[in-house]
């Protein structure tokens, strides 16, 4: 196996700063979603969800495309971040959101699962007892979500240290600065000697997903105990 | 309180018609299973809409169809004694007793936390987990949580059902004791009568989803005393007890009683005595088992299913005996009659009347 | 284009170390992706296509600055496989597998399908041609054996180590692969992009393409 | 059925330790809430694996820490009713209760479906989801679910808390008829001394997660006597009904009884009679309430708490009368003594005796 | 929005084949793993659940790689099936087959949260009932485990519906053979022309995808009702 180089290492520290901005911005919104999904009648329901869950049926290249539409200069967002200096584009910003955007549907779904198992009782005792919908919210719907927000959030997690379509179109593939490990991977693999180079690159990528997912089963655990 | 309460609800082929208006602090609400009792209170606590009607508590509209008032369940202040318990899975004990307490305005917040842990013996358990909590500890912290909301209306749904004798009526008299101090009333839904006669004034019965009568609990023990096994059950309030012959020698109103259970430190208290344990003498009998033979006139008379209940007035004291209308015409019993009432010292049972009781190691 | 990628890198490194104020930004990507980027504000300044279509798109935007507008380099196409398994487009037919790149997306691809046609034998190939993302890959059909052969640029079947160049595509089959490159409308006022741009058209640059396998003229 | 039971599970601070061998069809299981009764059926159905220890029924080791032995649950062939009834959601009243049933070998398919679900009340709901059932519907489930499965041995953890009196003692006999006519021996979990002695015979009392006594169900009666507010329970085969001045003339071994329940159709029943109803005189009472008078001999005496059991025959029966030890001094009360036992007519309570049980309007 | 020509109804047809296939073939392999994991105990259990997120955390790219490894000429399982007539690579199969591959850690994760919210004392009483593991399994955990097993074969058959990087590596892009939906977007979307086809394709994806949830939705709520 060959060494890591320093671009390499930047690729990695990258990976992991945007997977995990991705997934920690990601989990709020998400679990209001899903939320809202589960909870709440409300008119424009269904279109909600379609919109969530687009980014899954699109090619990751397709939404990378949408989005630079919607952030580029002349997108209906991006100009108006414009007008307040805020660049999105070609920045791990960039690469930040077309994670999250790839992954908020496996997010929103795991968290919906979990959700759809608390006992409707329980969410009715709380109110007896004099909690209203934002105290419920916190106090028995989100403790009880915990097992689906740890489950979605390591998906998410993981999705974002492989998503590559998406990103290489709004962040570019710039070293150093948006170059993630997939990107780099898909550099290396470009050329027919590069490919050890992929393989550890590959290597570290697993590594780390390794380890996400014993930190995620640990917190599962520790939430499943209830003393 | 003041509940009146004009609602129907279907679920599929049953359906819960209820029509009543209520007065008092504590309210029994008696049927047989499957007759409406929990659909009633999970109507009143606002977790199930009636298909129409209204519910009015204490001048307070929660609900009303044609005036399209709703009033959510947190706020209403109405807490709940779910039959299934319904604890939050993810909290301890304690955090669960006090998920109520917390979210009460601090104002309304009087019920101790340490009394309630200590009554309700669950000051052993409060940093365990809910889930592997035996059946009767979950209960008591069912029942433990509604009450610390200290909440304007308590809906208890067989809360008493999965504890033993000892514990039971422990906690009864408690019960009885929160809610008068701190002026919560309540619902209780229980299908023991004795629950019933303790616990509650007045009783609403179901049958089929049908409210089918509405009276005093003291009307319901007579009524149903011919049925009952326990029959109808005198309240007796006693005191100045002293010591004779190793049993306890209690002054009632009605005279002087012995009684074989009682404690030393207990100087007074609230007895039970079944109708079925009053015997009737037209003469002073001999040689008979029983301790206490009571001097009284006979004040009343009313029929349940086939047997007579009589009541009896001992000097200041009245009580009521139960026997069948044969004995009645044989001995001669009516209004005014002169009789004996044997009683045994065996018959009467101590109801404990504050929240934390001690130990009570017979008499002897 | 990304086949660019070693190229480019090491004229950047030649030209950095001379000028030493100058910091390179590179993105590496699809030709048609790049001059998407461009046209939704990316900050480039140098754009260098691997084909003239994605030139023109940013010429009509107004988006490259057509004075600057020049050939880069320009490459050939041949048909790379294990040894011994053709030495003529005639032996194509004989072949079980061939890859090339998907007509409609890789220039390659298009150049290929052209050649076939003007040879007569597209009919006899139509079932065995394997359509690859780019050419890249289908040269990766070929280096793992999965087909018996590929069309690929003369610059990447170079590096292959198990794949050789079996023969090269008759030019008059087929239209030259020209990189065109240009200066953005915004990289024309950046006076350091203007001189890596005189700089791309100097001999260094022709030697070090030469180098990696790319026809100058 | 043989149980022997030697076995040690520790929860945390908590401890069930039990060492015992136990025979008999009928077994009750008595303690106070958080005891560890449910702990202990669990370890027997094979859902809690004990720390240490040997399990033995009828000769075959269900578990053995020793040998290895832990026969896994459907291995058992051991049903469980459990407290809080863990029906099937996903399945219909009907399909829950035919779950188990439908697994047990043709051959031991006894328990009549039919039957089952009226005496239970079900028939009315088999399609209905489980979901929404009312708490009382939901146990019955739980207890027709686990006889239906036919087992070796049928686990009942409080299996009637939720239900009123009437149905819980329509199902009583049905248990009781289901066990002895199929063989199906039970270990029966209850906090209400009554269902105790009438649904066991053999009783493991348990106290803070240890074996306390074990004793037949009669020696438990006669030994809480004198802290039971129910006293013992005399249980009487009464025949030969015939009326007489619109009441029950019932023939029992010890002579006529006179009874104010019943009901025209039976002619013949069970019936129970506390030992607190009875009073004993040493000489023939006049002019009381009481409709029979037996005339009995003293057998035997025993003490209970600070009661003193009394043991009658008359003629051919026998009876328990509960008095205080100071009347039995006053009285003379000895063994051998002759006293008249005066029994009330409304002191009778009759339980049902088959599955199916018909509306009982009282004699008049 | 430019009509769809004879080729793109071919991409229509072959994606709903690939996302059917794929979806229909991994749910009882999914069902059986999230099994395994969840009710189990064995030794190598924390790789088989590496091994099943790795599809996730690697760009599908690498993974269609990979798979080609595997499965092609020379591939460890390919040179086997070679060696019986069956040949997987730059056939349907083998898009499938990548579909499959990609999207099967987000079904087993589905299915496993789902999973993880059944009462454990339900399967208690079935044992005591006399039902042994696998009937169980058939009769309580598998109707129980419908919900997450809905969301998680929704959840991949938008990905399936998705699914660019593995597909084109190892089942090529030959129209009529193996272009399915987001190989023929990519064709349109290289040329300055094909915008618009590209974005009708798109759409039709979209349609696709709202239509497959609708379904979901309904089976769900059927699913949820227990009488
Ligand atoms: N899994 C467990 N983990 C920790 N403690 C447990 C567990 N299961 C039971 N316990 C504790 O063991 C004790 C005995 O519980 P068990 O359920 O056997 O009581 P029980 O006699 O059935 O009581 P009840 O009449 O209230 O149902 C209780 O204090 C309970 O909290
Ligand atoms: N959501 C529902 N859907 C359909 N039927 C229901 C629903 N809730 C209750 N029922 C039915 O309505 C009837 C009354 O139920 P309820 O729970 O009020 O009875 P209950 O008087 O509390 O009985 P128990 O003493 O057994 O707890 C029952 O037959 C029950 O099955
Ligand atoms: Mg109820
Ligand atoms: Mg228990």
């Amino acid at each position: 196996m060959t060494p890591l180089t320093p671009a390499d290492y930047d690729a990695i520290r990258l990976s992991l700063q945007v997977s995990i901005a991705a997934t920690l911005l990601s989990l709020p919104f998400g679990f209001a979603v899903a939320y809202l999904i589960t909870f709440v009648q409300f008119r424009g329901k269904v279109l909600l969800e379609v919109l969530i869950n687009l980014p899954l049926t699109m090619p990751p290249v397709v939404v990378g495309y949408f989005l630079l539409l919607l952030l580029g200069r002349h997108g209906w967002l991006g100009s108006l971040l414009d007008e307040v200096g805020i660049r999105l584009i070609f920045t791990l910003k960039a690469a930040v959101i077309a994670s999250a955007v790839v992954g908020f549907p496996l997010l929103v779904r795991s968290v919906r699962i979990g959700m759809e198992g608390i006992d409707p009782q329980l969410i009715n005792a709380s109110r007896t007892l004099g909690a209203r919908w934002p105290d419920t919210l916190m106090t028995v719907i989100l403790p009880l979500s915990i097992p689906g927000l740890v489950a979605g959030s390591s998906l998410m997690f993981a999705r974002s240290l492989g998503e590559f379509g998406a990103t290489i179109i709004v962040a570019g593939n710039i070293p150093g600065v948006t170059q993630t490990i997939p990107l780099a991977i898909y550099e290396y693999a470009a050329s027919p000697t590069g490919e050890s180079m992929a393989l550890s690159l590959c290597l570290v990528s697993v590594a780390i997903s390794v380890i996400v997912l014993f930190l995620h089963e640990t917190m599962a655990k520790k939430a499943a105990r209830s003393d | 309180m003041r509940l009146s309460m004009k609602t129907a609800k279907s679920f599929g082929e049953f359906t819960l018609e209820t029509d009543f208006t209520v007065e008092g602090q504590r309210v029994g609400i008696f049927g047989t299973s499957g007759s409406g009792k929990s659909t009633l209170v999970a109507i009143l606590a606002g977790l199930v809409a009636p298909d129409r009607g209204e519910i009015v508590l204490d001048g307070v509209t929660l609900f009303s169809s044609d005036n399209r008032i709703n009033l959510r369940p947190e706020q209403r202040r109405i807490a709940m004694v779910f039959q299934q318990h319904c604890l939050f899975p993810h909290l301890n004990v304690r955090n669960n007793l006090l998920y109520g307490y917390k979210r009460c305005p601090a104002e309304f917040r009087a019920v101790d936390f340490d009394i309630l842990a200590a009554v309700l013996k669950l000051d052993g358990l409060l940093d365990r987990g809910v889930t592997n909590l035996s059946g009767g500890e979950k209960q008591r912290v069912a029942l433990g949580r509604a009450i610390l909301a200290n909440p304007r209306l308590l809906l208890m749904d067989e809360p008493l059902s999965a504890l033993d004798d000892t514990l039971r009526f422990q906690i009864i008299p408690y019960l009885k004791s929160v809610s008068e101090q701190f002026g919560i009333p309540y619902l209780f839904i229980s299908h023991s009568l004795v629950e019933m006669r303790l616990m509650t004034d007045t009783v609403l019965a179901f049958e089929g989803g049908a409210l089918v009568g509405q009276t005093t609990s003291e009307e319901l023990a007579r009524k149903r005393m011919g049925q009952s096994a326990v029959g109808y059950i005198n309240l007796l309030e006693l005191d100045g007890m002293t010591e004779r012959h190793g049993m306890c020698v209690y002054c009632w109103k009605g005279g002087e009683l012995l009684l074989s259970v009682g404690n030393r430190d207990t100087v007074s208290g609230l007895f039970e005595l079944s109708s079925k344990d009053i015997i009737l003498f037209k003469k002073h009998p001999e040689a008979i088992s029983a301790r206490n033979l009571l001097h009284c006139t006979v004040i009343g008379l009313f029929e349940s299913a086939s047997k007579l209940g009589v009541e009896l007035k001992c000097s200041e004291g009245t009580l009521v005996a139960e026997i069948v209308p044969e004995a009645a015409r044989e001995l001669g019993i009516e209004q005014g009659s002169v009789v004996y009432a044997a009683v045994k010292a065996s018959a009467f049972r101590r109801l404990a009347t504050n929240g934390v009781t001690r130990a009570e190691p017979p008499c002897q | 284009a990304a086949s660019l990628k070693e190229v480019i890198n090491e004229l950047s490194d030649n030209f950095a170390k001379k000028n030493a104020s100058v910091k390179f930004i590179k993105n590496y990507g699809a030709s048609g992706a790049l001059a998407k980027q461009i046209e939704n504000g990316a900050p480039s300044d140098v754009f260098i296509s691997a084909n003239l279509e994605w030139m023109d798109y940013l010429k009509k935007k107004n988006l490259a600055d057509v004075a600057s507008i020049a050939t880069f380099t320009y490459n050939t196409l041949v048909f790379a496989g294990k040894t011994g398994k053709a030495s003529s487009m005639q032996d194509l037919g004989k072949l079980e597998r061939i890859a090339i790149g998907s007509p409609k997306s890789v220039p390659a691809g298009e150049y290929a399908m052209g050649a076939f046609k003007k040879a007569g034998i597209d009919k006899q190939l139509e079932k065995k041609l394997v359509m690859a993302k780019d050419v890249r890959e289908s040269l990766m059909y070929a280096e793992r054996g999965e087909v018996d052969g590929a069309f690929v640029y003369r610059t990447d079947a170079l590096q292959a180590k198990q794949a050789k160049i079996l023969f090269t595509v008759p030019q008059d089959l087929y239209p030259r692969v020209t990189y065109p490159m240009s200066l953005t409308v915004t990289g024309s006022k950046n006076r350091d992009a203007a001189a890596f741009f005189a700089y791309l058209h100097g001999d260094d640059a022709r030697s070090v393409l030469t180098k990696y396998g790319f026809a100058t003229k």
